[in-house]
């Protein structure tokens, strides 16, 4: 199988939705000659013409807007916001037509569309191009959120993505988008959305994650195991919304303990509804220790000279693990 | 000394791109910009469209070809609307209907409108367009369904192009663009007319689907209805120029002003920018110069802001009154059939109220089933719960 | 004392503002002649001019935008959105500048400024315009987020924020503003931002709220009490941002019992935070039961011939209050 | 059958208003509008302003009445932001700095707008005006500090009234323009330029910042810096007529387009826009035509998606080459001036390059500090883990 980085699996997703659906289109700042600021679209342009794969003016709520336009004509548009932290500029169209468009004509209008964007810290990059706000978007009834942890999964969940009949958000973890290759096959493949995976089996200590994130959790696993004698069990959630409670709950009753691991913000982020669903009802009885919550602390992703230490790494997994082993 | 770095910002994301890859035969870079012009620009002039004017005198050398069918039949969709709206009002009055915003007076901007468009034309309206809904196909119960507060009338009818009418004010005039993009990808020769008020023009929402249309010659005709006020705000203090034309001028979207309260002027102004965005000659703005006669919504009291003595001098530009009394003038109506089509009117809204009354039903149990194509499986746990309430208070 | 409603207290609070700071002003929507769409602002106008108080144009976004501007040049500009589902409008200026630009600036510009607006459910109106949204804001680092539930708390509460150096969001629950009339004294009162209030004491379960959810959850406290011998403690958050943490932990330790109300939406909500706040540290070893949420379901607020069983009422309150109590 | 209301929508809410207690003093409603007059609009004509054309000819009809010593000034701070950005990219290649965005090229548009401001004036640039930067006040170690990714670049030095670059493009000119607000309620008689790109005219916010200015005539100068391009994307795939003074005159704001190239242009239209503000007469959109002579930012590769041969014609335009000829033509600098002060200013820019580089330390242990005025409890419990996490890897 050929190894792919994030980046190229990405563009690999785009290319085989243009190639078989007529009605994909791409849309976005700079996407077109420029093939996108991280060259997730690079020669698709030359590949489906500009009318297939549009270069956008500078305004995400009309790329969004327009977007979801498109979509009610019948096309399937996957419009990129070149960093995240513009989405904030797309929030009304977003919110009031993207996510409520079908609701509000009762299915007569499907919003079949993605909305792609890099999202997160860790390329040293100026203010407002690291955000993790994942958490605005699961908040938002009738969006589903999706973020890949890795090149295969990443084509594989575009791809359904792309298909799926209701309007995603499509995180794009810009910190691994060449970090490392994995085997991508040629072949198309594709994931069910709202599945979360169980990357690796333990029975000591939950810990659930994604996105970048899923790196310095895999660390932390091998360093448990080979250091601790803990086993943990690594849940990569792969859809922010819905989230897979079945699959949370039948480890965390097993494991007993939980750690949630995320970039984005903590007060309202991911990690407090994880904590809350296995907190309410299911898991609670099975609670050996209280849940713990690694995430990025509630002030502005920092300047980039500081911003190595911001994020939990590896080591505060461990500590964390480590602690609640030894909770009583 | 903390200056020093391990590697260069992006490098793991961004490694050097290798240009001789790249596709170079889709970049179109325009001609290079040549020496700085001196000389000033003249803006051109925005024209303004009247036709049968306040005193009901016709600008002959404007004088349009309409078939005698078609101006009757616009007429009689003023009269509706009118009747619609004034029963629309009775019932909010009496309790049984909800917030909403009376069209009273704005009735040739509406119908005007919509008058080019063919069933394969789209509408996107605002909440202030019932003859223009009523035209393309929506039933009267079924506004009074939507206004009354079942989900039930929000959908378009099957057939029907139009997106559903807009709350949130100027937040649908970029899908409607965005239709015209699609359009214009499929080679679709048709077009789609939107429209939005004088307040809504300051959203920027709207001024970015003025530039996205006009990049891309989009099949789109963008009708402001500037009736004057946005609740209590009157234009001067909504703009800081009284000629909103002007602003399509400024993103190239071709603009044209139009006496809103003459049918004539807007059918033939709308023909005419329908017709220039089905030839692919892209947008037009067009200004309709009208005025909100009434309640913003019913639940304002437009007395508390403004000197209702103003309403007035409009009383006399009555879009119905001066096209009927023209009609009547040159013999395509019967002075009596102004009285006999308000009757008839006014009956087919009655039957549309009975036709509501009787199957407008409340469908508490149905509030989960549009959100997605299938329901996740945690929003279905939700759902059971709101249901367990409902039957415990017993609503079916 | 005088008795006063919800919309004529803040009413009060506002002229006192207007009255004691020349820096104060206020924006928004008809919030001039007309007063406000709920006459919040009557008479104001009249009152302080057309300077002091100003009729925006139809702009959410350039209304916040321009208020930050108006705070770095030392004003203190209240402004009103007209309902809170216009916030997404102005999302982009609320999350880049007003809770930012004090940050950006290592505090040259604090951003002193307050953003009104009413919301929640419960007067029948149209689409978008019973959002409850706060957890959007929760989630923002740099806001402080303020949600009265009565007149007297309201006109306090938002006196302190006017004062408060930081900028507040002041969500106004929309269909108490004129349900009751409560004491509110001519004497200028603040309220400290940032605590919650014990709303009524007990020691069989603790039940969360704030705005106007405090009702039905008072209710339900009288008829535990009354028909079921369950004495239940109420807790007023007042402050969603940040959220007191001390006073919720101070009670549900002692009760080890806790129900969370919210007219926002349950994923990520508020409600997911107080959860995972208390499952996390020191409220996990006394928790004798799951923590229950009772809020709107994740799906757009319903039109209004169904919406009045759309949140949750008393009867729920109690019927979870019930169940907790049972479990085992 | 489920119509029927217990409630009128609102009722609880919205009581029925007694008009006669409401403050109609306040209310100055416009006076009714009128007919609807048919003839049609001049929208006029947008002046284009030059002064020394690029073969160096001066409009002698124009010679502006600058004297020697500010004209060598403006020189000299041209030269200097040239100096500074080449030092900057070298930096950056070498590692030593974060991604920028050169300025080579738009010296004039940059020199020329804040030329007119004194220090009570306000400046709020956009994240390519390095040269407008340094005049105002910001010391280039700081700008170096800022661009290096440590947050103590980012605030004003006391006592410069400018707000911190914006990199979320467009969202300064509203806060710009509130400023602007403020200043005309305290009757404040200065003024405020804020500028951005092209590309940046696209987003809505910009558009509503026009309206507001204009109802306001609040005194600002919207300074649109067109240099073509924005990253990859060319004026004809940004804009629907690439006359961007127009959408000013759309908005009522008065607009001229000027040549960026020409320094002496861009001080006067400047001079006289920010002096119309000061007066009270409203705000000015100056549209200032120039080209992207480099890269977009140092992460991005130009001859991936423009053919570089159009780049050349405009190194004849070379704003700081056109002027310093004229200087000396007219024996307000000697032959061998430019070379001194290039090598004076080059000399500058390494003195401050060693101020950043022993004084820039980056403090991790700040980065809750300037979020809240005293920092929340809960924030404060965050803030002791995260210095936990410092402590464990041994950062200081
Ligand atoms: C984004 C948004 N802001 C505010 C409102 C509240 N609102 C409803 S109608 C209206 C005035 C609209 O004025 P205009 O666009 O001129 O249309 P008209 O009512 O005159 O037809 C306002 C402010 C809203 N619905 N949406
Ligand atoms: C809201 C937003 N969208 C996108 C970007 C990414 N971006 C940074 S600069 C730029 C192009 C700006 O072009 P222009 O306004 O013409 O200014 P120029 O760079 O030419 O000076 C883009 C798209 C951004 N920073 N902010
Ligand atoms: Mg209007
Ligand atoms: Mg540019």
């Amino acid at each position: 199988m050929p190894q792919r980085t994030m980046v190229e699996a990405l563009n690999l997703a785009l290319d085989e939705a243009l190639g078989g659906d007529d009605q994909v289109c791409l849309m976005g700042q700079d996407i077109g000659v420029n093939g996108g600021v991280f060259r997730v679209t690079k020669d698709l342009q030359a590949k489906y013409g500009e009318d297939r794969v549009m270069d956008s003016p500078l305004a995400e709520c009309g790329i969004i807007g327009t977007a979801v336009g498109m979509a009610v004509y019948g096309m399937k548009p996957v419009a990129e916001i070149q960093f995240s932290g513009f989405t904030m500029q797309a929030f009304d169209q977003i919110e009031q037509n993207m996510a409520r468009l079908r609701n509000r004509t009762q299915g007569r209008f499907p919003i079949q569309m993605v909305m792609r964007t890099p999202y997160g810290g860790g390329i040293r990059a100026v203010e407002h191009h690291s955000e993790s706000r994942e958490a605005y978007w699961a908040h938002t009834p009738g969006l589903k959120v999706v973020i890949p942890s890795g090149p295969r999964n990443a084509r594989a969940l575009l791809a359904a993505s792309i298909q799926d009949p209701d309007p995603v958000v499509f995180y794009e973890p810009k910190s691994i988008y060449r970090a490392f290759r994995e085997d991508v096959p040629d072949e198309p493949e594709q994931m069910e959305l709202g599945k979360a995976e169980v990357a690796r089996s333990g029975s000591d200590v939950t810990i659930i994650s994604y996105g970048a994130m899923m790196r310095p959790v895999r660390e932390a696993a091998d360093d448990l195991a080979e250091l601790h004698g803990i086993e943990s069990e690594l849940i990569d959630l792969l859809s922010i919304s819905p989230i897979d409670t079945d699959t949370l709950l039948t480890s965390v009753t097993r494991t007993g303990r939980c750690i949630i691991v995320h970039e984005g913000h903590q007060t309202c982020g991911v990690g407090a509804e994880i904590a809350a669903r296995l907190a309410e009802g299911g898991a609670f009885q099975y609670l050996l220790a209280p849940i713990r919550r690694l995430t990025a602390a509630d002030i502005p992703f920092p300047y980039f000279q500081i911003e190595q230490h911001f994020l939990p790494d590896a080591d505060d997994v461990v500590a964390a693990a480590r602690e609640l082993m030894e909770w009583t | 000394m903390a200056v020093g770095y391990t590697a260069l910002p992006m490098s793991e994301t961004e490694p050097p791109i290798d240009a001789s890859t790249q596709p170079r035969e889709a970049a179109s870079p325009p001609p290079p910009p040549g020496e700085f012009d001196p000389r000033s620009i003249d803006l051109g002039r925005v024209e303004c469209l009247q036709i049968l004017n306040e005193r009901g005198e016709l600008d002959e050398g404007l004088t349009p070809d309409f078939s005698d069918d078609d101006l009757r039949r616009v007429h009689r969709a003023m009269v509706l609307s009118r009747a619609f709206d004034a029963r629309m009002l009775a019932m909010q009055r009496q309790g049984q209907m909800g917030t909403f915003a009376p069209n009273i007076g704005q009735e040739a901007c509406m119908i005007g409108q919509v008058w080019p468009l063919g069933p394969s034309d789209w509408f996107s309206p605002s909440y202030r367009a019932f003859g223009a809904q009523i035209w393309r196909g929506w039933s009267m119960e079924r506004l009074m369904t939507l206004w009354a507060g079942y989900h039930e009338g929000f959908p378009p009818p099957e057939g029907v192009n139009d997106l559903p009418f807009s709350i949130v004010i100027g937040s649908h005039v970029l899908p409607a663009t965005g239709i015209a993009m699609g359009m214009r990808r499929a080679a679709d020769p048709h077009c789609v007319v939107v429209n939005f008020g004088d307040g809504a023009f300051s959203q920027g929402a709207v001024a970015e689907a003025l530039n996205f249309a006009a990049v891309e010659k989009a099949p789109v005709v963008f009708v402001c209805e500037n009736n004057g006020w946005a609740i209590s705000t009157p234009l001067a203090k909504q703009a800081g120029s009284d000629l909103l034309a002007a602003r399509g001028v400024g993103y190239g979207v071709h603009a044209i002003r139009v006496d809103g309260n003459d049918i004539l002027a807007m059918m033939t102004a709308m023909g005419e920018a329908c017709e220039r965005a089905r030839r692919g000659e892209g947008p037009t703005l067009v200004e309709a110069v009208t005025f909100r006669m009434s309640l913003h919504t019913t639940a304002d009291d437009p007395t508390v802001y403004r000197d209702e003595s103003i309403v007035e001098p409009w009383k006399s530009r009555c879009p119905i009154k001066r096209f009927e009394s023209w009609l009547v003038r040159t013999g395509r109506l019967d002075p009596t059939d102004g009285d006999r089509i308000r009757a008839a009117c006014e009956e087919e809204v009655l039957e549309a109220r009975a036709r509501f009354r009787s199957n407008a039903q409340a469908k508490p149990r149905e509030a989960f089933d549009h959100l997605y194509q299938s329901i996740p499986p945690e929003l279905e746990a939700q759902r059971m719960e709101y249901l367990r309430r409902l039957d415990r208070k017993g609503v079916e």
